[in-house]
């Protein structure tokens, strides 16, 4: 089955792109697979590469970009969200990549389903 | 439908408006929503009352991150990451209520 | 193109946080793909649609005047839960544009009817 | 103590919260709490509960900002951003219920 | 330095927000500080104390182990209202460290008494 | 009056920056003084330069930058909390500065009244 995902909040402050990376992992461990994973509102912030967490914690942008790498998904950022939150190319993190909403529209219209992670 | 719940029933009213508007199919609790779930909460009642409508699940990862697996109430059923992906693909479709 | 049935569910007062605002630019965008589109007003989410809002001591821009122009885009299925407005004190009146009142019942019968729910 | 709340009270429970635990003092409704400060709304009798212990106050360019500036129930008193510096100087400390 | 009274207000589940973590980080902060430090949980904030915290299935770093900690920064004066423990089925005993459980009066009554009330 | 001010949340997604900042302005023009506006969990992300709001909104970095100028106000962007979410100095804007905690609890003894903007 394809399977779009939305997310809506930033790295670490809100659960929302944890659950979503676990469903991800389960679902292509499922043989499922991931049409396109949408970062939308504060979402935009889990593709900056300038992210430095502590050692001793889980590194949320660098493992998206990893298991987008891996998987061969499709990474999007909404442009004027991004451009609102100072997402842009120069921090922009590997296989990310920034367009616009109707990419999400698109995975909705083509996934099988659409799930939605946020606050 | 799939309806899923990510909020402490006692932090939001989405539980609430679950059980206002939800018809049928099944409710998944993840994050902190996982908490109504638990023995001697105030949410048990209303989430036996959801019971009675649909089938309710609770996400065992964030359930044992809350240290309260050992307290699920009768009739929940703790999924893990995998059984999560499977409620969502044996529904028509899902909703977060956020 | 495939259409399929998307549903927009707006649960939060506007103006606190920015989701009534980005929703409302995803739902002109799906308008835009020739979908069949409907929104939800559930919760605080029925504030979005009151009629004079006044952003100006709040220095942000009104959105309101969007929910106006909707009607433009063939966005016309608008529905409002009226358990959500009675605890608020609200009535029909109060709401800026048409809309259909929904009791919780009939608004969860049609939210199983969709292909796609986005809550914002 | 003045009490700050930002949350729309059914949205959240901290009114709920500062109903059990506050003491004496004012409260200022800002953000999207100053809902509960409206004729008719499901939160007034709490606001009321809350008034026979303390003042409160609602900031008028968020009741403005969502459309209620003329539903301000009676005993409410709005105050613009000079007000809300006032009441934060005129009591020895404050709280934002978050 | 001037000594104040720093109460920190803990209202949220841990690892659904980051808050109970980052308010962890000041609290040590303010002791390093010599400042008279308070912590209260309310509502959710409750859970944060809650024995047996496994967070390896959500791959997150678990944090229950700071609070056992505090005791050696001299951070011992920790407060949890009954109300908030009831309204969740839980009791003293389920709590990860010492605390004094007070009613929401006394809790409110303690909240007055503060210089600065920080609230995550 | 000596106020500190507290925002822990970013720009945009929630009105807490917003107030703060017509909080501080008011305070101002009231003759108290703003000894330190603190950014900290996802406040930090208040202080990054590359934000580009639509020009039918307002700035909200860039406001927080001039108000800095105009009144010599000491905007502090917590290190750990800005490292975990990407602000670091190749992407701060004008007039903020990162530190550490101890900024914010320095604020919270020297001044009058602490006031916090969250969600």
């Amino acid at each position: 089955m394809k399977f779009g995902i939305l997310v809506n909040e930033g790295p670490y402050q809100h659960q929302a792109s944890d659950s979503a990376y676990l469903f991800c992992r389960a679902a292509l461990a499922r043989g499922h697979e991931i049409h396109r994973v949408f970062f939308y509102h504060d979402g935009v912030n889990n593709a900056t590469k300038l992210t430095e967490p502590p050692q001793d914690d889980r590194n949320i942008v660098s493992r998206w970009s990893k298991l987008a790498e891996e998987h061969d998904i499709d990474l999007v950022v909404c442009v004027a969200a991004a451009l609102r939150r100072g997402i842009k190319d120069e921090n922009l993190a590997p296989n990310f990549r920034i367009s616009g909403l109707g990419q999400l529209v698109e995975t909705g219209i083509q996934a099988d389903r659409l799930v939605t992670f946020g606050d | 439908m799939l309806h899923i719940i990510n909020k402490s029933p006692l932090d939001r009213p989405t539980l609430d408006s679950l059980l206002r508007m939800g018809q049928s199919g099944a409710v998944l609790l993840i994050e902190d929503a996982v908490l109504a779930a638990t023995q001697g909460h105030a949410a048990a009642e209303k989430l036996r009352a959801l019971m009675t409508k649909m089938q309710v699940f609770a996400l065992a990862p964030d359930l044992e991150a809350r240290g309260v697996s050992d307290r699920l109430i009768d009739g929940v059923t703790g999924v893990d990451y995998g059984g999560f992906v499977d409620l969502v693909a044996e529904h028509p479709n899902c909703q977060s209520w956020l | 193109m495939t259409t399929k049935k998307f549903m927009f569910v707006n649960r939060k007062a506007p103006y606190g946080s920015i989701y009534a605002l980005e929703s409302l630019e995803v739902v002109l965008i799906t308008a835009a793909f020739d979908q069949d589109v409907s929104l939800a007003f559930v919760d605080d989410g029925v504030y979005q649609l009151k009629k004079g809002c006044q952003t100006k001591a709040i220095e942000t821009k009104n959105f309101s005047p969007t929910y106006r122009a909707l009607d433009g885009y063939d966005i016309e299925k608008l529905y409002v839960e009226k358990e959500s407005l009675e605890a608020r004190g609200l009535t029909e009146d109060d709401l800026l544009v048409d809309v259909t009142v929904l009791d919780s019942q009939s608004m969860g019968a049609l939210m199983e009817e969709q292909d796609v729910v986005l809550s914002f």
